[in-house]
């Protein structure tokens, strides 16, 4: 088990960092946030290779794994940048990876890899779980910007071309992550081969801890604009951030973000071994869900007046932040989750 | 109290309410002393004591007379008019009170700054003395209902060269006065509650200063005195409030339900029916001649509650919790907790513990003032204003 | 409803606090601490009428309700003394009010109200809700020193000589309440007439009513010598009371415990006019069980290490808090209890 | 780390555990510089890397070797040592470390006073200079192994005319000198792990006076930043420590599980979980040489987990959680949270959060020193010691 960021790590957030430093800085996000994608920067970050870490390269990927993905996603959640990730890159990506002795999932996993289009599994944003699935679902993560839907019904994945399905942008809590409700009732599908269900459920799985180094980025953006703020903020003759009390505060946030992150390398690093994935999975996301939540309302809560403004980005991350507690599973539901897997059943199993 | 009676029936009398035009009955109710009774004679009121009121209202409203739409003027009511009765000359009384309390003047507060908000005594707009007059210039913020108000009561500072609290004056602004610019303050919900107010040059006569030349801070303490008290004064039922839609919006789901948001939501039931009856000892000590400190206890846990009701709420809607009702920037004029969506609920409550006094304000105040802990080591109280650090 | 003491409220406390103050103040009850149960004390507090207020006059009580008895509670609350109120005067003489068409009952009832002997209500003092009650029980409250027992078997309430039972006492976590396991099993018994299971749970109601108000009494005994503490104790050259990481934490304590008096007020009101009793009594044991824990808790921290110490009596309070919390419900029974009387259940009845 | 392996083979060969006395043993090992291999030669070390120890420890458990019992020592392994390495004269280090490591010559630390506790540097035990020795006068108070020390690292002060940090000097002080007077300290789980130690004229030779006379703080910092490191330093398996005990006593109790204290076990093993993994993180920069800040995450959450664990427990237990084991006065040489019931467990833990540093000048530690806030305006660091308000 290595928790660290290895120098590769290290660089290839370096890179991500810079190109989305230049291209989503949370001004820039802030600025656009009607548009919906951002597809110019989702090509970007393709071009450099950053959405197919974890694809094998004869699939077009860079043959890299769960790990270099899992810190690309500490970078997005850091700048909140609308671009397809979860949905396409993670959710999409993982169900034609397990799928891949198909055909037509090879060809459409390949063109993703190669970020020449982009996919959405149609399953709402919430799902976790066993999911039925089915013709229609409701708040589907980065479906509006799909070419390709993947639309998993009776244990069959089906592809289904976006312009034969309904697909209806609703408006998103979160800004930066649009959703959509779907319909493909009576579209031309093309069910793929293998274990539907399975991959559903690898999907979800990959997809739910992915997310928690998403949320480490949103907390850790978070917690460093509250003490750059606090530090810059003169009230009563100090800076705010001398005052105790909220030193302590973001004390604790730190002290917080300290065991996110090691619970979300430990996700990324086991979604890369195949060791103590589901229990590794829900630790991270029950804890990175309410870690990354109480970085944002403490840094809208500790920025004052400024942090209630449209004009302060604090409140992209905590848009962010609330609908990626609900994505995937809440913390509770992962925690219930947990029980049987680490033994603390509610009741005996006779 | 008899003599309350008398003079709601007289009034009734005199002014049908179902034939009288609204504005003619509220200026009537005025004259009559039965706007604000504890107010004195001449100015709305008969000097009564402040619970009488009740008695008045209830009356009125039984028989069909128009309300004065306390909400849309709250500001006027429950911070302008108590300072002026209290601070203003008699020709100010007069001038300002009548139009008040019957709405025809909408008075906002031009009070906070980008850079003094909790530390409200740092302000930093200017007015300068100029003839009889006084040029204002600076930059106001939170200023809600600036887009239709007549009129603001306004902090400046007219002394630079003395401590912050020293140079302070209090001032009636005329807000269609050239040099007030007022533009929408978008928040985190899309709608614009609030307002900037740019002020370049604008010129107050000095008849509408309120007290003395830099007695503006010890004023400032009865506006905002009134504004807790305003806060903490409301009476609820039972699941009034956020509770009661969050509830709500439980028994609507079964289908959502696990024991985990079970017991949480009971817990910040237990809490939120604690707060509520906190609420009516509150008022019962008040109505006993001993108003006790828990109103900033009532304030604490209302925007603690309603953080944490609204967040389990979004929760608990999961892939419904996930949308938005409308990022349109409105232009409400009060906020209204059930008109919108969870996720309106969930942002807009940020605010509670921001807006009337940070969460963090208040707990010094308690620690200090009602738990008598001695306070932090201050350097900005005696130093000239020009010279703090910022 | 009202919440607030009344006159004749306050100089029962004053007269209470006094006598308190001269015979139980912390110092000595800690230095009394292995004698048990302090019988001189409590036959004089009975002498001043204070552990019979809620009975009525022509059972030889005070004819006054609920609401008296619960300022006394939050005293003896406030002073941790080691006398037999909850055990006693307020289960035992709940049990034996119920069933005061009993001559048996009722005698003991004069007996017990005129402070010439106590008794206890042989049920662990955890319970909640319906109790099977039984032959034995353990960590029964107040049974060591009582001469009486009475003992729920089958629906009916049994009345037993101590002498005839087997009372062991054992070591109680909180050391101001004694608690013993307690056998009856061969011993001579008088079945009182009446609904026994109605009688239990008016007494069980009842006491937990009035035990948020000992709970209170504890929370204020924390915060005024945590504030009196930390006015007094200097560190870096200040009051550490003037640190403001103390200060909120100290402030938020004092907000908790308006709501919590708020609470147990609205609770032995309730038990007064017996109205909204099941909803009162539960929301003030879910409420008041958590802050007097947590008031303990923060006194023993904020005291440094002189809170860690047996010679400060911070701890007395941390072991009755505590035990008051498992005391007649826990506050997720209590919880437990709210869900279905205000409409919140987790599962729809069909 | 090959040359490591010969030489725990030559130890060894030469002193066959199975036949060698135990004590002979340790003497031997230190001699071969296999006692703590990062120390210097000739001081029981050989000068390598810290971490070829680990492998030193296992090949000599492994052949059956006795250990120096490490919990029995610790202050003086984990606090003394390093300090007189760093600090003491070549005299000094050849005098103590030898029987320190073999545990022959126990060590405590009379560092913390009734007076300071957080603010150890306003400590007020007074050492006067009288010819070649010291005299000694205060007390001291949390000192674990008093009873059984034979010496004591000490801090005194020396001026004080000087502000605080400045008139600190550190001694070694030998516990069976005349004036040495040792107290059992009761605590509230009724045993007595701690002592208080007053000091009435014990003198202390200058010979064992470390480092320069007022140079007591900065040397201190050395002792206490290996305390740090030593709390934070011991690897758990999964459900190691409380949580395991926990989740045990969750097994044994089918009968008493409510969804409530489910979910609430559940977090509690997921942040429990989160800290294991945070601390394997922090061995893992450790061992890549780049140690992060994160001990003093460690600890903050060791002391709120041990907490809330406890407490979860006790509540759970139910009837059985109003009991008590034992409130007998015993005397621990080590706290184990193991060998008793819960309601100890929940008293002791309490102590998780003060002891070594509370959680409260931790998190002033991480805002200053992590985050770089700024500190808060002090007064006492420039005035004289004696003339500090306390």
């Amino acid at each position: 088990m290595n928790l660290l960021y290895t120098e590769v790590e290290d660089e290839l957030r370096a890179s991500v960092a810079d190109l989305l430093g230049d291209r989503a800085s949370p001004a820039s996000v802030l600025a656009q946030i009607d548009n919906g994608a951002d597809t110019a920067l989702w090509r970007d970050l393709a071009r450099i290779g950053a959405t197919s870490l974890h694809v094998p390269e004869h699939l077009g990927g860079q043959g890299a794994s769960y790990r270099e993905t899992a810190v690309v996603a500490e970078e997005l959640g850091r700048s909140v940048a609308p671009v397809p990730f979860l949905g396409s890159a993670i959710l999409a990506t993982a169900i034609l990876t397990h799928l891949a002795d198909d055909p037509a999932a090879r060809e459409l996993l390949t063109r993703l890899a190669q970020g020449e289009t982009t996919a959405a599994l149609v399953v709402p944003l919430s799902s976790w779980g066993p999911t039925a699935g089915g013709y229609k679902a409701r708040s589907v993560a980065d479906a509006a910007a799909a070419e390709v839907l993947l639309v998993p019904v009776e244990g069959t994945v089906h592809l289904v071309e976006a312009r034969h399905a309904v697909v209806t942008p609703v408006t998103s809590l979160d800004q930066t992550r649009p959703i959509a409700d779907v319909d493909i009732s009576g579209a031309p599908t093309t069910p793929l081969t293998g274990p539907g269900d399975e991959a559903v459920h690898a999907a979800l799985v990959a997809g739910a801890g992915i997310l928690a180094s998403e949320q480490v980025g949103v907390a850790r953006w978070c917690l460093d604009a509250t003490v750059a703020h606090i530090k810059a903020r003169y009230q009563f003759g100090r800076p705010v951030g001398s005052f105790q009390a909220l030193k302590h505060r973001v004390a604790d946030l730190w002290q917080s973000i300290v065991l996110a992150t090691a619970a979300a390398r430990h996700a990324a690093d086991a979604l890369a071994t195949g060791v103590d994935v589901d229990i590794a999975v829900s630790v991270a996301q029950s804890l990175c869900s309410a870690v990354a939540v109480r970085a944002a309302e403490e840094c809208v809560q500790l920025h004052g007046g400024i942090g209630m403004t449209w004009e302060h980005p604090a409140h992209l991350y905590l848009k962010r932040a609330k609908a990626d507690e609900i994505a995937l599973g809440t913390p509770g539901r992962h925690r219930a989750t947990l029980a049987p897997l680490v033994d603390l059943p509610l009741q005996s199993t006779p | 109290m008899s003599g309350m009676r008398d003079r709601v029936a007289a009034l009734l009398s005199a002014h049908d309410p179902a034939t009288t035009g609204r504005l003619e009955f509220l200026r009537a109710r005025f004259d009559a002393g039965l706007a604000w009774v504890h107010f004195p004679v001449g100015l709305g009121g008969l000097g009564a004591p402040r619970d009488a009121q009740q008695e008045v209202d209830l009356a009125l409203a039984e028989a069909g007379a128009p309300d004065n739409s306390p909400r849309r003027i709250g500001i006027g009511l429950g911070m302008a008019a108590p300072t002026i009765l209290a601070h203003g000359t008699e020709e100010q009384r007069l001038r300002f009170l009548r139009p008040l309390w019957t709405g025809e003047e909408v008075w906002c507060q031009l009070f906070s700054e980008p850079g003094a908000g909790s530390d409200l005594a740092a302000l930093g707009t200017r007015a300068r003395r100029d003839g009889d007059d006084w040029v204002v210039t600076g930059q106001k913020v939170w200023t809600s209902s600036a887009h239709n108000a007549q009129w603001a009561i306004l902090l400046a500072r007219t002394d630079p060269d003395v401590p912050k609290h020293a140079g302070i004056t209090y001032f009636v602004c005329d807000m269609t006065a050239p040099g007030v610019e007022v533009r929408p303050l978008r928040q985190i919900t899309g709608e614009a509650e609030f307002n900037e107010v740019f002020l370049t040059g604008v010129r107050v006569p000095d008849a509408h200063r309120i007290g003395e030349v830099g007695a503006g801070w010890r004023i400032a303490q009865t506006t905002l005195m009134n504004e807790r008290v305003a806060i903490g004064g409301r009476p609820v039922p039972r699941e009034g409030g956020m509770v009661g839609v969050v509830a709500d919006t439980w028994r609507a789901h079964p289908e959502r339900r696990t024991p985990e948001l079970h017991d949480r939501l009971l817990s910040l039931w237990v809490e939120s029916e604690a707060l509520r009856l906190a609420g009516i000892r509150l008022r019962q000590q008040l109505a006993a001649g001993s108003p006790g400190p828990e109103g900033s206890a009532m304030k604490l846990g209302f925007a603690r509650l309603s953080q944490a009701l609204s967040a389990l709420e979004v929760e608990f809607l999961a892939e419904d919790g996930l949308r938005y009702d409308d990022w349109t920037q409105r232009r409400p004029t009060a906020v209204d907790f059930t008109a919108r969506d969870a996720g309106y609920r969930y942002l807009r409550a940020k605010g509670n513990s921001i807006e009337g006094g940070t969460s963090e304000v208040l707990r010094n105040i308690i620690a200090e003032r009602v738990l008598g802990l001695p306070t932090e080591p201050r350097s900005d109280k005696d130093i000239p204003w020009k010279d703090l650090p910022r």
